[in-house]
């Protein structure tokens, strides 16, 4: 951090100035603090190294014939997102309230340019923020891909999530953490996406396995994961990526950081200490997906909460929400609905309960105002992520399937989507002609 | 006693199974090779379309005694098939003569233990 | 790094401040350094990227039919280790003496529930301190692991890694690393933790491999690695996560760190190339499982001497430390024990020559006292960890032994670990059924 | 950053110093910059994870029995490459002038044993530039080593990256980055070496494919990628650690590094995204190689611009970089030589344009003059590069043949580098031996 | 001549190779493959119990003179059963007659080639 | 018909493919096997020199009508051998009796469906 020196007189008001945590240079516009910038970058690269990761972690648990197609939708999203961000993304999501606060507009957002050498009051410049948030838009609609596995076609999935991103993301993540999000102004604690991202998604997730139908034999055919030695690197670098996620929203370099990191950490051990335990004791054995689904559910229950609890707060919350998912996923099972890589199950189950389930963890200073007041907001924020995203997620799907077609063919499901949509094979070593 | 060596395409393996249960025939062997006959595909290699030599395949074998192997056969016939007429790549059934079949948990030999 | 600012006549006194490196706000507490606080929790995030690599490293060395148990060590100490340490590891590690000296406590640090806003004269909050050392008592059990690989009951190896850990890590890393450690009283320099880490683990891994006896068929059989490319990535992630283990001991972002990171880099390099060379010259091939052998004794060799060496020094550790490496395994060959995947004679041999060899090329001023002074310390420093961490093990091993059971049975043994112990099977696109 | 305090009436001079982006302690030395330190340690390490990221890419498109062969390379060079920097690579890069400018040298910077505490004025350690430089030139002939895949022999790749190494990056990189460099001083932009590693490696590639002639059955035999999964993860990871390398390479953590990483994630998601358009448009179908060729497109398309243009050239850059990458590959293709995984198509025709194409798109204030200056500087700059390492590569080519030999025997490339060369296969769970 | 086709557990190979060798029978090939017969298993898929359509088996291979037939069958029947008894899913063996049997290398062919 | 089975080493498949389509005999099936035979190859273990049982080969299957028997042979012996000379662990050729043959798509049958 940079700071030009000022004379003696002016040491009280600086003092006041760290306490709001800007300052300003001579010119009135604040400084860039280099160390907050640079785990601001830092986190951008963690949360963007979390794509590979979940490519892997859903690549892994499909069956050989559809892993490229499946990690293609994480890709995808990166490049789709990535560009739709940019363009418009971000003005939606972070500019002030247009249409009567249904998303946000500004126009020196669009294409990001009149922010070149913008500095906001946390000493980051602004593209650093713009960036940060943009890994988040490309992280949601590759999560919902996981319910979609094994048989959506790629165009469809394509123009899915250009229009999930614009009606759905953007307007969400606009009234939850901008300023003047309605959301936002009741006190909504979402620190780190658990209703904007893990919400929003579960529920996409949930109305698009429903819409789409089961894979053809499920659930009788036993489908096998692939690679599950993929599948549990990959969770090795969401839960690595996690730190930029969580710890990376407080949007600082100081206290609330680690503490978002403390929780992380601990949430995502005992989420995968409470899934050991219970498929311990329910089949005597210890099976590393479980342990991967637990490190996962311990994850997403901790984002919402992350800045906002005590450590022994972060490991009930992991520990619980490991066990609501391992029911979650039995339930699934029993109803029978084709979630192909549990996304409602782990993502939708775990963040609904983690927003909700923090007001009982709150650090004391934590949260704006009564503990019914704010059990209330959070319940309410809950609500509307999971209904909003539903239906317009189900609008979309139709209009989608209308237009340019969703579902694979009979014969291209089974025929898998690498050779059906990309004519490739994963796994070239598995057979000599390589 | 015979031994049915049928070479299919990858995405019949589900619908061979299947209908082999239904007609009774359950025991099976199945193994990944890769095979050159009539048939063309081709895949994409940074934007080129490249004809691969050899192409995946699966192997079904299947010890059946005398009576089955008409059903076995037709089994496959229908159930390998890309659409009605077949296309090229469909596959082939070889059928080899077997002197002797041991089933190793008991002992079993001949067409009991098949 | 926010400091409020203060009148000219202090000039002199934050001059002097600057000079121990801390900087007190106006109340006393030390403040946030955010440059120092980003370098830390980067560090801590790459330390936990190595349990993956390491994950990824053992699990590539074994046969296919133990991939995932192996993986699943590192993966559960994550979990297991990642919970305790929260809850008593770090007040044990790091409190003040209790039991005369044999480890720390402090209740405030029960379940980190004390130092929810302490910030350290470093500049960093406690938490991220607290993070950062929790990651190396993850490492730790999950190396050891390695000695064990392809013949240990999952259960008997969580629980050894508990008793492991508050047993013998705890109190080894209190002695070495709290200002009221005995060997940190005597000035024993351990940088980065190759006293504390890798000699006690390599210890363990040796009598664990003595206490297990060798795999059925070893050594005639011939046990092919599964997956030497997953290797030879899992050791690029170590090395990567290494810059964190190593420059982050410096607790600073500053000239310590760069000569910790400096010294890192060129080890690893010096020690792959040493290997090379070696095979080069009595094989006239150079395998890559070699090169990575060699990026790990040059990495273990420099751990204990980062901050210390200069960068010719560090050349040297690390070359010397993959011949010591290389003989250490031909050796073990010969003597016929078998330790699976090398522990120690990777990790306690090389952590060995690099606690007492660099005595050698300290730095100008770096060292308390004369040269046979702390060359002593440095070997009374590797011979406590060597025995203490050996007779504890081999205690522990008994008692687990017998309530719990270690060793897989023969059939167990045979069927491998993913099938007997998880019921799951690592490639699943190897066969038919996925 | 720590700055001691200074009275009142230094206020001017402090902020005059601030504009120039440099602190002096008290004894006129810069002071460190915890904040620039913290973000080019993170650069350092995300330049050294590219090279895993790199091995996992080009180890994915070879046949199978040369995935390890082609991994060694890119590990290979991090020993070699990282031994011979830190001895005298650094000095003859960064040193000053000699032999008339070809390169430099500083006995100082030989085995950087005269920087143990020097600090740059950019606020951080010398060494931490000197060791993220050094991840530049490990990178650099590692990319070459995909022209020479699945043929050359391992002591010739060792030998020739040593002399490429002296001889064409260290003088490259001096003219180009050093002060007195004499392309430096025309005003050259490179913001993270375009013109210095890409364009050098794509031209060094072309010349070692032309010079080491086809693999045997080349273009007849079909050669089908082992390992396109690794090939995917491995993109992912070379996005991730193109942050550090682009991003990294301001020196700073501000306003730059942020407009830096800015158009570094755009254009590697416009350049992946106008290459699923085009195939799309002219296969009907979206390769994932073909994704990830886009993403690696973009990203060298805009290595040279990175920190000077701003958004919206980022995205056209990115987008019409994958454009002539796709064309100059279909161009390959009839032309018929054998430059394996597509140095010069993607690396050297992406860096050409980039480097000559950022003019266009310069952000006002950048570069030094008038826009036909800068093009030809530009223009100058890559002509340079190309033909400078086009030569001197086959020149080192055409000795090191004679004295130690390149190409693989027929029998040894037909068994495959991994067996011939190194006695190892890859995967060995392919087998029933393991 | 005849070919013995022996698809077996996994975790017996070690065995069987071991007894094979034993037995005076060195040569062998084996080959990955997924069979499906009587037997049950069961994996975990995210706490769920899954029993799998086809379960990974081994395939060995072994050309012999007639005169070995009987050591070989006998020597695998041994080896490949799990517990003295056998339990379902223990494996099969497969006899088929072999008209020529030719060593490449030598071009022996026969009895000597085998 | 016949069944010809080669059991080669793996870095003279691409020899043999193009020499069996030299002879005109382009219809194929490979499989990925381990073996065991005189041959003895040496890998190398951290520096140890480790001698593995089993050693990757690849199997040919080729079905032919009787009369391309010899062809099929020949070619195969001189394009899988190493060096004038062969080396031990080229490999094996077992040829066996194919009763029917029956091509998937078409329903052929016989020398027709080869
Ligand atoms: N004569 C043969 N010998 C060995 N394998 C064969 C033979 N004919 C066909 N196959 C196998 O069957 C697969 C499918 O063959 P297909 O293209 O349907 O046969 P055809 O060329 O006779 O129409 C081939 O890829 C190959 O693996
Ligand atoms: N008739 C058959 N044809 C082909 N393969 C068979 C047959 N019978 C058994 N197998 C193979 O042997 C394996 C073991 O069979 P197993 O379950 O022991 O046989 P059974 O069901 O006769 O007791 C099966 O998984 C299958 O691969
Ligand atoms: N009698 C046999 N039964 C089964 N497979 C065999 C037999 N003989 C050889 N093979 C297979 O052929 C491969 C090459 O054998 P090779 O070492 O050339 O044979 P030989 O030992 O007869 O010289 C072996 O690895 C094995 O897979």
């Amino acid at each position: 951090m940079k700071k030009s020196k000022r004379a003696a007189i002016w040491a009280v008001f600086a003092t006041l100035m760290c306490l709001v945590g800007t300052v300003h240079a001579a010119d009135g516009s604040p400084e860039i603090d280099t160390g907050t910038t640079a785990w601001m970058l830092t986190s951008t690269t963690l949360v963007l190294l979390m794509v590979p990761g979940l490519a892997m972690f859903y690549g892994g648990l499909v069956r050989t014939k559809n892993v490229l197609g499946t990690m293609m939708h994480s890709f995808a999203a990166m490049a789709i997102i990535g560009v739709l961000w940019m363009v418009c993304g971000y003005s939606m999501a972070f500019g002030p309230n247009v249409l009567g606060g249904w998303c946000g507009w500004n126009p020196d957002y669009f294409m990001l340019k009149g922010i070149d050498t913008t500095i906001l009051d946390s000493g980051i410049p602004e593209y650093v923020f713009a960036m940060f948030q943009g890994k988040f838009a490309i992280i949601a609609p590759a999560l919902i891909a996981g319910a979609f596995a094994e048989r959506i076609k790629f165009r469809g999935y394509c123009i899915f999530i250009v229009l999930w991103s614009l009606l759905v993301y953007n307007p969400l993540c606009h009234w939850v953490w901008a300023s003047d999000g309605f959301l936002f102004k009741q006190g909504a604690i979402d620190f780190a996406g658990g209703t904007v991202i893990h919400i929003s998604a579960g529920s996409a997730a949930l109305v698009g396995a429903l819409y789409l139908g089961a894979r053809r034999g499920y659930p009788k055919t036993a489908m096998h994961p692939n690679n599950l030695v993929m599948t549990l690197v990959g969770a090795g670098f969401l839960w690595v990526g996690w730190f930029g996620f969580n710890a990376g929203s407080s949007v600082e370099s100081g206290l609330k950081t680690a503490q978002a990191l403390t929780a992380t950490q601990i949430a995502a051990a005992s989420g995968a200490l409470s899934w050991m335990i219970l498929e311990g004791l329910l089949h005597k054995k210890v099976s590393s997906l479980g342990f991967v689904s637990g490190v996962l559910a311990g994850l997403v229950s901790i984002t919402p909460a992350a800045g906002d609890v005590l450590p022994w707060g972060a490991l009930v919350l992991g520990a619980v929400g490991a066990v609501f998912c391992y029911y979650a996923i039995e339930l699934k099972n029993k109803l029978g609905y084709d979630d192909t890589l549990d996304v409602f199950g782990i993502h939708g189950v775990a963040a609904i309960w983690g927003a909700i389930g923090l007001v009982f963890f709150l650090r004391p200073g934590a949260g704006s105002g009564s503990f019914w007041g704010q059990l209330w907001v959070q319940t309410e924020g809950s609500i509307i992520s999971l209904v909003y995203s539903g239906v317009m997620t189900l609008i979309i799907l139709i209009v989608v399937d209308k237009f340019f077609g969703l579902r694979l063919s009979e014969a291209d499901e089974k025929a898998g989507m690498d050779h059906s949509l990309h004519s490739e094979r994963g796994y070239g070593m598995l057979n000599l002609n390589s | 006693m015979k031994l049915i060596t049928a070479i299919i395409q990858e995405d019949k393996l589900d619908d061979v199974r299947e209908a082999l249960i239904a007609a009774e025939i359950g025991r099976i062997t199945v193994t990944r090779v890769d095979g050159h006959g009539q048939q063309q595909t081709t895949e994409i290699y940074r934007g080129l379309v490249v004809v691969p030599n050899l192409i995946p395949k699966v192997e079904v074998k299947i010890a059946v005694n005398d009576a089955f192997v008409d059903t076995a056969v037709d089994t496959i016939l229908a159930a390998a098939r890309h659409g009605a007429d077949g296309k090229p790549g469909d596959g082939k059934i070889f059928i080899a003569p077997l002197e002797e079949c041991i089933r190793i948990s008991t002992g079993e030999r001949g067409g009991e233990g098949i």
